[in-house]
């Protein structure tokens, strides 16, 4: 199997899409001759015209406005949003927009074809608008869906995936791993599921959850707790929307114990709804209260970026006032 | 304009600022008051099928309106909107489309659904939001679509319809591209059309939308209903410009301002718009300018807003400046079009009795079509409802007797 | 003292800090010679001028632009949108400008004089785009207060407080309560302190939760516990940034027992917050798991709103199952 | 426009659409590339004193931009952006305006702020994010802000602060307002200056921003910077009308196209722009036309989307156009400006060097400014945070020894 890093994961993935349908379309800022700012749509503009892969004016509104006509139309609408920082315009269109097609006509029309790919995350020294993790701000949206991939493996799998879904998906890439992620990835088309979580590694003392480039950061100190003596389950959510409760579940009435970490701030972050889920799920095999280590309730500083993050001695810590609680 | 800032290249040396109203914009008019033609307009020859099928729907819709405002005041339903002094505008504008041209409106124009054929029944379905509506009820009322008719399911939100309708037009178009050249390689079989308001023009949506059709070539008809309000808002107050046919040449895009009121102006520039756009793939702005003749919607009273003089000022009406026209052209019989508005009239009437009664959906649209099959999670508070409303039937008499 | 509904409340706030500030103003769709669509801002521009009190075009990114820089220019800025509903466009506004004025600037700028009003919630029949109450959407982002009165009373002193508060607040208005709240309300001026919740009634068996119209719900729901002999602590939260976890934290560690109502969609919804909080807070303490009664993950619907909608029966139901787990 | 509709009035009975690019916009331009004043050019009357301070500003920048850029490509900076090609239209407009009118920004206009007497230290306390930087070390290089100063701290996300300086220019304005007339009771002390580049301008926010001020008359001077390129985009990809200029008369906005590249064209537009603003109220807006000389940042390279010709037929260097002009009225000592010029790079390095070892900021600096002041759940983060810090003080060397 080929060596990939994840741009070229997703390149990958993107190339199979338009092959596959002849009106799928890729657009956003800077995604056409140039390949976008961080070279994921690269050489595609040369292999499928200007007219199926274009750079667009510079306004998200516009381009999620265009995809969801596009997709209602049924043509695959694969959208970039240069950072997702810069979504927050398109947020209308997508919360309002393409979460209520299908519903609000009664399944007359959908934009179920509808994928929108954005970078996210922290750890670049990119400061309040270059770093943030949007994801938990969509989770509170029925109709759609959210996919988070942790290296460039899962990122070809689950974009193929969220291409393929016929619901509005939007795909976080963890900018941070574009380059740094690399390993195995098949030439050819795979896919792998939405709405199922993955364990990482087995253990039974405690459950680590998270999803994206922080999936390195648990498993660092996962490692960390195992040289301690405490053994570890590892898990990757993946999918946010929806998510999988079934297996974090199943998991927790083993170890009995969670820790869930994410990049966002921590107050409503998705993080909580795990919480609170889990809680009620789970009551009766919980010894200790589920923690989350998560990014504070600031904008995404700069200077204290080191100080800011959920990094993992700060997971370590948790693990451990979780098992010797 | 091929230099690097995409600018004409003329020169000056005085300094001197382009007037805040520099272009003159003409509004395009062929039917006098008496349904005559202007001596000096260009005439569309319209053909008596299209124009007899213009007129009926106006007079439909204008009847339903009617009726469907007294229901709102006895409390049969909960919310209408009229199309009181747009009937033209929004009618001869749909005629002069294909009948699968997608349209993608704002909320006030019932009457192009009707043109394409959308029943008495269908209206009164989603109106009533029962089981028969095909939205399955679960919009306000007003709140039409049809996937058969090309008629995209209306959206509250404003103007968020306005870039859709440039991303769905330019999916339209590009099988029609050549790979090679990036030219267009046969004409475009449909255009989108898209309607909004004034009001719905100032969001930030009609300004992406307008300048990516532009840029990207998609074939849209922007159709501007310039009816003088946003609710309260008077049409001063919403914008500065002359109309909103004045932006069209900020975004490059060739742009038609016509009587709304006068069904052949209306036909003929929408025509002609279409027939340039499927040839080029360009985008055209319609501003249409008619006067909103009644409320905002039940929920509003224009008196508070709007002086009595204004409106003593503005009553033109769009469907008797048509039928004069017909009548001229001896294509309606005037004693046969009473006793047919007579006899549709009782058909609402009777349609609306129907309509009251017919149940709700079942309790599984609540959860369908949140996503094409529904999620695990979803599914599981969908269970627990069900026991729930089993457990306490009386208190949900409206799903209840019909849970399985 | 006079008897108000919370229209009059709310209005009489505003005329006050019309007084107050010479260069406040109020704006947004229709509030100004009409009063808007409520009539919250009804007689404010005959007293305060055309240019103080104000229609704008509909744009509510622009209202919140436009609100933004007058707030930063030093005026108390009070913008409405006409429904929670349309506050969307505005996202980005809010989220990316507002909340992180301040922060970005190291205090060289900010837009604390931003007070934003909405009117927000269901039972009105309004379906999916005049039902939604987006609270959870907002809860995510440091630097914004949110505030929720229960009635007419509330509203007042609340609203007061909001816009001398010196952060941006976004104060959301049960429309459901508008002419149906009617109470004594003070004439002059007074406020009620952001941040603080408010225990409505006391109880022993179990906490309920809520803010804003679901109070009337939960309210009920604890008279009819009460007639089979369940005592219930009924709690108003009032503001959900800053929320107060120390009213809530010592309530459930009397009860051992929490149920949280929220209209909005339960998936991360701010009772996921509460949930994952509390939990954590009161691990000890409590002896059933924390429920949540909401909202059903899917858009708003209109013809089966009732059975849609977190109402007294359900809430009825979580209590016993609460108190009976 | 006396009718409800706002529209003008003029009717036409022929069928014609306007356009695409019916208005004939001309760039003004006064100064001849050798520094002359074209013949039939309106003089500026620029006094000497006005004239030298845009010129050494427009140096100062030139040599910081050349010093950052290398500084960045050492890796001593994260990112830089420099203003190639767009001094004269950053300075030259910001010497146009009050000192204490607010200008908002987008990011390339450090030359506005260096007008206003930023200090060398300044620039680089905030590119290297230390303590002594005004923003508290949040924000990435070249987001600059200064409240003393009237420059307002730079936002990354596009386009937000179009409106915003909407709102900012009408609260000036208000003092000035006949509350009995709704007039101008005396001109008003000062405008908004907003900077924003011909990519942003396909905002949403954009329109809004335009459109408000228009409605509601504020006086800002919305600066269009058309400097070909949003990234790798080019103008042509961005709009299709006659550049951004094209826009005002859509928003009923006097405007005017200057050379970006002719400062005294700019400062010219931007004095009379000025003077109409303060005298009415009203808006306007001026897009200035110049090429973006260098890099959009130093994260791109723009070999990879522009060809070698083009960059070669787009040289015209905006200092050197000025330093003619300069040099022609005897304003300026050559000799003695290559030795400043020697001097400045000198200074800018050893200030790189002193900025680059002060000190990060402090912990507290993490959590202070998200609220006026904290709120609870945010200080038992940050107590627990120093509690973390304190127990792990090796791996936070930034922070750990100076936690109380
Ligand atoms: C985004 C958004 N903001 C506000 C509203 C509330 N609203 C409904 S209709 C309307 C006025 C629309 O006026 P216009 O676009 O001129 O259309 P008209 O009613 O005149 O046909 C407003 C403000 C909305 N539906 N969507
Ligand atoms: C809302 C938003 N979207 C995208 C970006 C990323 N971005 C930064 S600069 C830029 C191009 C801006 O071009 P233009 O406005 O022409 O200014 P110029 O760089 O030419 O001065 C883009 C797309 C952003 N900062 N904000
Ligand atoms: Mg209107
Ligand atoms: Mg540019």
């Amino acid at each position: 199997m080929p060596q990939m890093n994840m741009l070229q994961a997703i390149n990958s993935a993107l190339d199979i899409s338009m092959s596959e349908h002849p009106l799928a379309c890729i657009f956003g800022e800077d995604v056409g001759h140039f390949g976008g700012v961080f070279r994921a749509t690269s050489g595609l503009q040369e292999k499928f015209g200007k007219h199926r892969v274009f750079n667009t004016p510079l306004t998200e509104q516009g381009i999620l406005g265009f995809a969801n006509g596009m997709a209602a139309a049924g043509a695959p609408a694969i959208a970039e949003i240069q950072f997702a920082d810069y979504i927050f315009p398109a947020f209308d269109q997508i919360v309002n927009e393409s979460a209520k097609f299908r519903y609000r006509s009664g399944n007359e029309f959908n934009v179920g074809k509808l994928t929108i790919r954005t970078p996210y995350g922290g750890g670049i020294a990119g400061g309040l608008y270059h770093s943030q993790s949007p994801e938990a701000y969509f989770a509170h949206t029925p109709g759609l869906k959210l996919v988070v991939p942790r290296n460039a493996y899962q990122a070809k799998g689950l974009l193929r995936a969220c291409i393929k879904d016929d619901n509005p998906v939007i795909f976080f890439e963890p900018k941070r791993l574009y380059r740094a992620s690399v390993g195995e990835v098949p030439e050819g088309d795979f896919e792998i599921p939405l709405g199922k979580a993955e364990v990482v590694s087995q253990g039974s003392d405690v459950t680590v959850l998270a999803w994206g480039a922080q999936m390195e950061i648990i498993e660092q100190a996962a490692k960390m707790a195992k040289s301690e003596g405490i053994s570890v389950e590892v898990i990757d959510l993946r999918s946010i929307l929806p998510w999988d409760v079934e297996t974090i579940a199943q998991s927790v009435r083993k170890t009995g114990r969670l820790v869930i970490s994410h990049e966002a701030p921590i107050t409503n972050g998705f993080g909580a709804e795990i919480a609170a889920t889990i809680q009620e799920e789970c009551f009766l095999h919980l010894e200790s209260p589920i923690t989350r280590v998560c990014g504070l309730d600031t904008p995404y500083p700069l200077a204290l970026e080191k100080e800011y993050i959920p990094d993992a001695l700060k997971v370590l810590s948790a693990i451990k006032n979780s098992v010797h609680f | 304009m091929t230099n690097p800032n995409n600018v004409s290249l003329n020169i000056s040396h005085e300094l001197s600022f382009i007037g805040a109203h520099a272009l003159d914009i003409p509004t395009v008019s062929l039917l006098n008051s008496d349904g005559t033609l202007h001596s000096d307009a260009t005439d569309p020859n319209i053909d008596q099928d299209t124009a007899l099928r213009i007129y009926k729907t106006m007079r439909f819709i204008r009847a339903l309106d009617e009726r469907m405002q007294a229901a709102q005041r006895q409390g049969r339903v909960s919310f209408y909107m009229q199309c009181l002094g747009e009937e033209a505008a929004v009618t001869a504008s749909a005629a002069a489309l294909k009948d699968d041209d997608m349209i993608m409106a704002q909320y006030r124009e019932q009457a192009a659904l009707r043109y394409r054929g959308f029943t008495l029944e269908q209206f009164m379905n989603q109106m009533f939001s029962n089981k028969e509506d095909l939205g399955k009820g679960r919009q306000m009322p007003i709140h039409y679509g049809s996937q058969e008719l090309h008629y995209m399911t209306i959206s509250s939100p404003l103007g968020t319809q306005i870039p859709q309708a440039t991303g769905h037009a330019y999916s339209q178009k590009v099988p029609h591209i050549d790979a090679s050249t990036g030219e267009l390689s046969s004409e475009i079989n449909n255009v989108t059309m898209c309607y909004f308001g004034e009001g719905a023009a100032s969001e930030g949506d009609f300004h992406a939308g307008l300048n990516m059709a532009a840029v990207h070539k998609a074939p849209v008809i922007f159709f501007a209903r310039n009816n003088g309000y946003a609710i309260s808002t008077p049409a001063d107050e919403q914008f500065a410009g002359d109309g909103i046919a004045s932006r069209g040449v900020g975004y490059g895009i060739k742009t038609i301002r016509v009587d709304g009121a006068d069904a052949l102006a209306v036909y003929a520039a929408t025509k002609e718009a279409r027939a340039l756009s499927v040839k080029t793939g360009e985008p055209i702005l319609i501003e249409s300018i008619a006067y909103r003749l009644g409320a905002h919607s039940t929920s509003d009273d224009p008196s508070g807003y709007r002086s009595k003089e204004e409106e003593a000022n503005n009553t033109d009406c769009p469907i008797a400046r048509f039928k004069r026209f017909l009548l001229n052209q001896g294509w309606l019989d005037e004693a046969q079009d009473d006793a047919e508005d007579e006899t549709l009239r009782e058909e609402i009437l009777n349609a609306l009795k129907v309509a009251e009664k017919i149940e709700k959906p079942p309790l599984e649209d609540l959860i369908s079509d949140v996503y094409d099959t529904p999620i695990p999670s979803l599914q599981r508070q969908y269970d627990a409802l069900k026991e729930h409303i089993k457990a306490h039937p009386q208190a949900y008499p409206v799903t209840a007797g019909r849970i399985k």
